[in-house]
């Protein structure tokens, strides 16, 4: 009946819908930025769709989705080298955010997706409709620094204020701690000298990053 | 073979439309638009031999009969499917015979990681074999020459490496011996595989079984760490990768540059990373001889300045840069020598070696063209004989200078990466690094500049870049020149000289770019190259004179 | 002010308030109560708290930016840190999640294991919240008998999966090893033992008349408030909304499971209490259900792209070496695309987002921690209470701090 | 009487943070504490052996160890068999510090100060893996080991460690105790005692030492 929630939505914000990717039975709805708020109110009142849980907020930023294989490490440890860094060609829209929707009564989901550009990402907030967007979209702030506009508290959650950069994005190395008291450090005995992958920078068995950057049909 | 000029053909695979080239195979059709038809024993750039069988699909011309891809040419109006249950049951079984009597060696193989078998075997025959025997024993890791190791074992007969050192090393010393499921590849009874080219036979072979003895349990391939960059062995400037794990670098892997060495590589190129790894000057010394001592690298600058100042200006001052050097550590080089008022500058490097007509380069230094570029940007005639008539020298790197000379010189300061006579004998000693560990520039013999990436990103001891040596001194003397990146040392050079005006580093194209001014006024003498092969998207075109098929190999199947 | 009008009615009367300003109490990270994790800065106007600001982050041990970095499978240890009082909960869903991305089926054995593995995880969570409760307020047996219960069940949760807490039993496909013999009997012996003191927990607890004290009518939330705030799971049937994952989507073999969800009605810290209290019996039931109809048979799925090989195939055979390295070393090829897979965790909807890019690795994955949006309404929940009800109710919404903060 | 060999720790051994400055020369501290009068040494036992046998624990507690620390100081593996029961939850009035679980970066500020506030004598336990070395979180938001915060007496592996390791932890810091010098004046003044031992030892080993 989830498709019946598509159809229904169509027929009522016909140009909000960009497409609708639905994948292993989950309704997935492309919305456009402006009319998100709009969409959800709908949603939420309207009887046939009642959708009054928001499960979850979630984003994801699509910069290596097309070249990260699993030894992308490369880009985890923190002396990336120059060539891997550089040649990150720009993936436009870069950020995904999902909207988990569900409906108590009626027993089925939606996900709303909004894509944004890296230059602009400014979503509408929803807290006016579901009083639980508050913390998720501060999450999303702090994970990924898309600005919720109109959030009455747009701080961090998880971070620490001091903290700089956003550390979900697919650029912010894994190791690159921020620390807030003076820390002692150890030479790190387990993964041996030198900073660079396989070294103290990435674990041993996440340094392959051998396929990454080479084009495996052009002559093996 | 007909030599029709190429023409558009459109074919359909799996249903969606395809322009490909007419002397395109099934493969390469295919991989235009993203599918993968998998192939063991065909290459791009060498013959045909069909023998892997792994490349069968259903063609609309012979319909119900699989058809090897390597071998079809593409036909106007041909419809092609790969995902047929029957190209499938066929992979699966290719597969299974390939792996009856492969060895169970996957934790001890160099291949592991990056091993075609393993690849396809998990897409497509990730299931138990269904055949049940004894594995044949075959000899195992026998010593074919300098730099290649034989596993007959792990080999699945592709013939590839055959294929390879007839056509392109055109020095036929492997063949497959013995028939049936006994046959293994070796080389003539008492002859070694010594060829110069023997090394890209461990490349192309996509199991286990041609090893390379250099490389051989040093690392595993998913610890290691790819960056493109340029072999420094001699002139010709072959691209490669260079793979490195914190601060060692362990092997170079050609990188595919159509203009410069196609996909192959020498065997001495693959030899390269021994220079980075050991014998290295890694601390800033002061004192010759014993009677060095390891400073810190501010006190060393600080001891050169100190030492060069009172000469600055009053002559008698030597700039000595070897041709291992990048454009950027020349450029840096001569500024230093313009600021102090330099004389005499001198061109040295590497003695040079042999040649041959395909990749090999008498002239063992890899910018021995951009040192003169640097110096003809700069204004300054710059003299190939080893440096002498001058009291004080700064050397940037000290690859062709000998202890006599260091010994004459009442000043000797050196940027060096390894330790020679010249380096024990020089005052104040510089770790510098190797260009496989910095960024920068080199002009190989033909003219064309090509742009170094760094691949051992692990900090040696105080190893720093040769022009950042420079520039401490210059700014150490109160010379303030901004020359904190390495395309700032490019724009050193690229401001003075007319042909690389408007280029910067980051411009510089991945395959290189030709400077029309250095272009070699005639053609050397030697034997003409041959022509290099067709694009790969000619597949069946083997290179005139060539025969296919069984004579190629010498009848032995 | 009503006390004002007192004060100039009579200005006698002693009851009359004296002027005071409010104060701000900071209960830090570091406080028992406050499982350690959880930073509330409480503002009171004398015992009744005006306003207070919750401040979390103190456990975030990045589990996002560390799954994204290792394989499918290495991601499950990882999984069962973030509800640590219920991970065969975590692992469930999260395995479910991947088998969704794939499309698999998983053997009938290795579902029923599931369901069985499951709710014990949901008695050891609820138990453990309910001594929390008892301890928090003062009745410590309480506390000393649900871990006492709980302990029965991680004897037989070690004997089946190696630990008592951090388990990372399941796999893509099935779970690592199957029932040891036996186990099912020691498990029904050790049952009736923790249903025994779970009923003690009930009599010295449910019509105890200082506990009904501190905790009926404190941190009352109407059902479509609740909704709004995102509640799910126990704290939202304690306000009559009958909503159970387990019941409204049916996954696994729940259906073949007959079971009621208890409801409560006034939606207070007394009924979140009372039904985890009946959750345990229902848990209980099931389990007796999961051990008479388990199948014989694989405990998971055959195929080598996604299981592992035997390991007699792994050091006999090469196909067995190969798979093997390739689903260790390269992680397992899940097919690109994205879903939100969510089941019925202890606390309630545990759901996870995960994005895969078609390579070894989860391109992206975020946690839909129950306790999340729940803990966003604790300000909301303790507002007009006095002081000490902040610990009741603090308690009764079972936050744990490793799901929160991932 | 032979004269005992100076031992060094030969090679290039690193030189851990914890070990005592180079000059005490191990070898001949506990000569010196042989040198101890009689009496003090009676003291410090008697001293050792009380604080031993009654640690008040502060448990700092963050993540999944809780429910081992849970089970430790419940019925089954009682922790309150070795005088360790009774948890404090005040700084002030805590001997041990137990850490248990992961310490991020945002909590490392918390975990200072509240050792700073805890009053001498006073040690410091690493319950479990996170709180001695990071675990398996390598990422941006966890402290890579509570040793590179504050000075870290016993180390409990395990993830979580089973109730057992924990005592056994706790057996070895109570070994630790009952090992090391007690005084009975406040910590200023056991610094001019150090001077004078320094002395005492430089009189008594003078001549020997001239190398």
């Amino acid at each position: 009946m989830a498709q019946a929630l598509i159809d229904l939505l169509r027929e009522r914000h016909p140009d909000a819908i960009v497409s609708t990717p639905g994948h292993r039975g989950d309704e997935v709805a492309v919305v456009r930025r402006e009319r998100l708020v709009e969409v959800c109110r709908f949603l939420k009142e309207d009887p046939r769709a009642d959708l009054k849980l928001l499960a979850q907020i979630a984003a994801v930023d699509l910069l290596t989705y097309a070249t990260e294989a699993t030894g992308g490490a490369a880009l985890a440890s923190i002396e990336v080298p120059a060539y891997d860094l550089e040649h990150k060609r720009p993936v436009e829209p870069r950020y995904h955010v999902a909207y988990n929707l569900g409906s108590v009564t009626k027993k089925h989901r939606l996900r709303l997706r909004v894509e944004l550009r890296s230059d602009d990402m400014k979503v509408p907030t929803v807290t006016g409709i579901w009083r639980t967007a508050d913390w998720w979209e501060r999450y999303v702030y702090d994970m990924f620094g898309v600005e919720f506009v109109g959030h009455p508290n747009l701080t961090r959650i998880m971070m620490y204020p001091e903290f700089q950069g956003f550390p979900l994005r697919k650029d912010y190395p894994v190791r690159k701690r921020q620390p807030l008291v003076p820390e002692l450090d150890f030479p790190d005995l387990v993964r041996g000298p030198g900073p660079g992958p396989g070294g103290a920078g990435v674990p041993m068995s996440q340094t392959h990053v051998g396929r990454a950057n080479v084009d495996p049909d052009a002559y093996d | 073979m007909s030599d029709a000029p190429p023409k558009v053909v459109r074919v359909e695979v799996d249903g969606r439309p395809v322009e490909a080239d007419s002397r395109d195979n099934l493969i390469e059709a295919a991989r235009r638009i993203g599918v993968h038809i998998p192939y063991f024993c065909y290459h791009p750039r060498l013959s045909i031999a069909g023998q892997c069988r792994m490349c069968l699909v259903e063609t609309s011309d012979a319909p119900g009969r699989l058809v090897p891809g390597c071998q079809v040419r593409v036909k106007e109006g041909l419809k092609v499917v790969t995902t047929s249950p029957a190209v499938k049951e066929n992979q699966r079984g290719c597969m299974e015979f390939h792996l009856v009597n492969h060895p169970v060696d996957c934790a001890i193989c160099d291949q592991s990681g990056e091993c075609k078998l393993q690849d396809y075997y998990m897409e497509y025959d990730h299931q138990p074999t269904r055949i049940r025997t004894y594995k044949l024993n075959k000899p195992k890791r026998e010593i074919f020459g300098p730099l290649v190791v034989y596993d007959a074992e792990r080999c699945i007969m592709c013939t590839r490496c055959v294929r390879f050192m007839d056509e392109i090393a055109k020095e036929p010393q492997l063949a497959v011996v013995s028939r049936g499921t006994y046959s293994l590849i070796a080389t003539f009874p008492g002859e070694p595989l010594d060829s110069k080219y023997s090394g890209n036979t461990v490349d192309i072979c996509p199991v286990g079984a041609l090893l390379n003895r250099d490389f051989r349990f040093q690392s595993r391939v998913w610890f290691l760490n790819k960056s493109p960059s340029v072999c420094t062995g001699c002139a010709n400037g072959c691209n490669v990768y260079v793979e490195s794990r914190g601060t060692v670098a362990y092997r170079e892997l050609p990188r595919r540059n159509e203009e410069v060495n196609q996909v192959w590589m020498c065997d001495e190129g693959r030899l390269t990373h021994h220079p980075v790894n050991d014998n290295r000057v890694e601390w800033a010394r002061q004192g010759r001889g014993d009677a060095a001592e390891t400073i810190g690298p501010r006190l060393a600058v600080e001891r050169a300045v100190e030492l060069l100042k009172p000469l600055a200006g009053k002559g008698g001052i030597g700039i000595y840069i070897s041709a291992q050097s990048t454009l950027e550590e020349a450029g840096a080089a001569l500024l230093l020598g313009k600021e102090l008022g330099a004389e005499r500058y001198f061109l040295g490097g590497k003695p040079s070696g042999d040649s041959d007509d395909f990749l090999i380069r008498a002239d063992k230094n890899p910018n021995a063209r951009g040192v003169k570029l640097a110096a003809e940007a700069f204004g300054v005639r710059i003299e190939e004989r080893p440096p002498e008539g001058v009291k004080a020298l700064f050397a940037m790197r000290t690859d062709g200078l000998s202890d006599a000379v260091a010994q004459r010189l009442e000043l000797f300061v050196a940027a060096a990466q390894n330790e020679d006579e010249a380096t024990r004998a020089a005052d104040i000693a510089l770790p510098c690094m190797s260009v496989y560990e910095q960024e920068g520039s080199l002009v190989n013999w033909y003219g064309r500049l090509q742009r170094v990436w760094p691949s051992v990103p692990a900090q040696r001891g105080d190893a720093a870049p040769g022009w950042l040596w420079a520039e401490r001194i210059l700014v150490g003397l109160g010379f303030t020149h901004e020359v904190k990146s390495a395309s700032a040392a490019f724009q050193l050079v690229a401001e003075r000289s007319a042909d690389l005006s408007e280029l910067t580093l980051e411009r510089i194209p991945e395959q290189g770019v030709v400077l029309p001014r250095l272009l070699p006024s005639e053609w050397p003498k030697r034997a003409p190259r041959p022509p290099a092969p067709p694009p790969p998207h000619a597949p069946g075109a083997t290179p005139p004179g060539m025969k296919v098929g069984d004579e190629a190999s010498g009848g032995s199947r | 002010m009503t006390e004002q009008a007192a004060h100039e009615h009579d200005p006698l009367a002693l009851e009359s308030e004296l002027p005071s300003s409010p104060m701000t109490v900071n209960l830090g990270p570091s406080h028992p109560a406050m499982h350690g994790t959880l930073r509330l800065v409480v503002t009171l106007d004398g015992e009744t708290i005006v306003e207070a600001i919750p401040e979390i982050g103190f456990l975030h041990r990045g589990f996002s930016k560390s799954s994204e970095n290792s394989t499918w499978t290495q991601v499950l240890p990882y999984t069962d840190r973030l509800n640590y009082v219920s991970p065969y909960l975590n692992n469930v869903a999260y395995v479910m999640g991947v088998e969704k991305l794939i499309g698999l089926q998983v053997p009938e054995r290795a579902e029923y294991i599931r369901v069985l593995t499951g709710e014990l995880s949901r008695i050891t969570d609820h138990l453990t919240c309910i001594g929390a409760i008892g301890l928090e307020l003062g009745a410590f047996t309480v506390f000393l008998y649900a871990i006492e219960a709980r302990e029965l069940l991680w004897d037989r949760i070690a004997e089946l999966s190696g630990a008592r807490v951090t388990v990372s039993w399941m796999r893509v496909g099935g779970c690592a090893n199957d029932l040891p013999p036996g186990w099912g009997e020691k498990l029904l012996e050790c049952l009736p033992r923790v249903v025994e003191l779970t009923n003690e927990i009930d009599v010295l607890l449910t019509r105890n008349r200082i506990f009904v004290d501190r905790t009926r009518d404190i941190g009352v939330i109407g059902a479509d408030e609740a909704l709004d705030w995102g509640f799910t799971g126990p704290c939202l049937r304690a306000c009559g909304v009958n909503y159970d994952v387990r019941k409204a989507h049916p996954y696994s073999v729940y259906p073949r499971m007959d079971f009621e969800v208890p409801l409560g009605s006034r939606g207070d810290t007394y009924d979140r209490y009372v039904l985890r209290l009946e959750e345990i019996r229902q848990s209980h039931r099931i389990i007796l259900q999961c051990l008479e109809q388990m199948p014989p048979g694989p405990i998971i799925v055959d195929d080598w792209r996604y299981a592992l090989p035997p390991k007699k195939d792994v050091f006999s055979s090469i196909e067995g070496v190969m798979a093997h390295f390739k689903l260790i070393m390269e992680g397992i090829q899940v097919p690109p695309g994205e879903i939100y897979v969510y089941c019925e965790g202890a606390n309630g909807e545990l759901g996870f987002h995960i994005v895969s890019n078609g390579k070894g690795k989860p391109y992206a994955i975020q946690v839909r921690a129950p306790g999340f949006p729940i803990l966003s309404a604790l300000p909301r929940l303790i507002k007009g209470h006095a002081v000490a009800d902040i610990i009741p109710i603090f308690d009764s919404i079972n936050m744990i701090g490793g799901e929160v903060e991932q | 009487m032979s004269r005992l060999p100076i031992l060094k720790p030969e090679g290039n051994v690193p030189e851990s943070p914890h070990l005592p400055p180079e000059d005490s020369m191990p070898v001949l501290l506990t000569r010196t504490d042989e040198a101890l009068g009689f009496f003090e040494r009676k003291l410090s036992g008697a001293l050792g052996w009380a604080r031993a046998n009654s640690i008040f624990q502060y448990p700092f507690v963050t993540a999944c160890c809780g429910m081992e620390y849970m089970s430790a100081m419940a019925g089954r593996y009682d922790i309150a068999r070795f005088g360790a029961e009774f948890p404090r939850f005040t700084p002030r009035q805590a001997d041990l510090l137990m850490i248990v679980g992961t310490i991020n970066v945002k909590q490392s500020p918390v975990l200072k100060r509240v050792y700073e506030q805890m009053t001498e004598p006073k040690w410091v336990m690493a319950f479990g893996v996170c709180a001695s070395s990071g675990g398996f979180y390598d990422n941006y938001a966890t402290v890579q080991g509570a040793d590179r915060v504050i000075p870290v007496d016993v180390y409990v592996p395990g993830c979580p460690p089973r109730p057992e390791q924990v005592l056994d932890g706790l057996k070895i810091l109570q070994e630790k105790i009952q090992t090391q010098r007690h005084q009975l004046h406040s910590v200023e003044k056991s610094q001019e005692l150090v001077d004078d031992d320094k002395e005492k030892k430089k009189r008594f080993l003078g001549k020997w030492l001239k190398r």
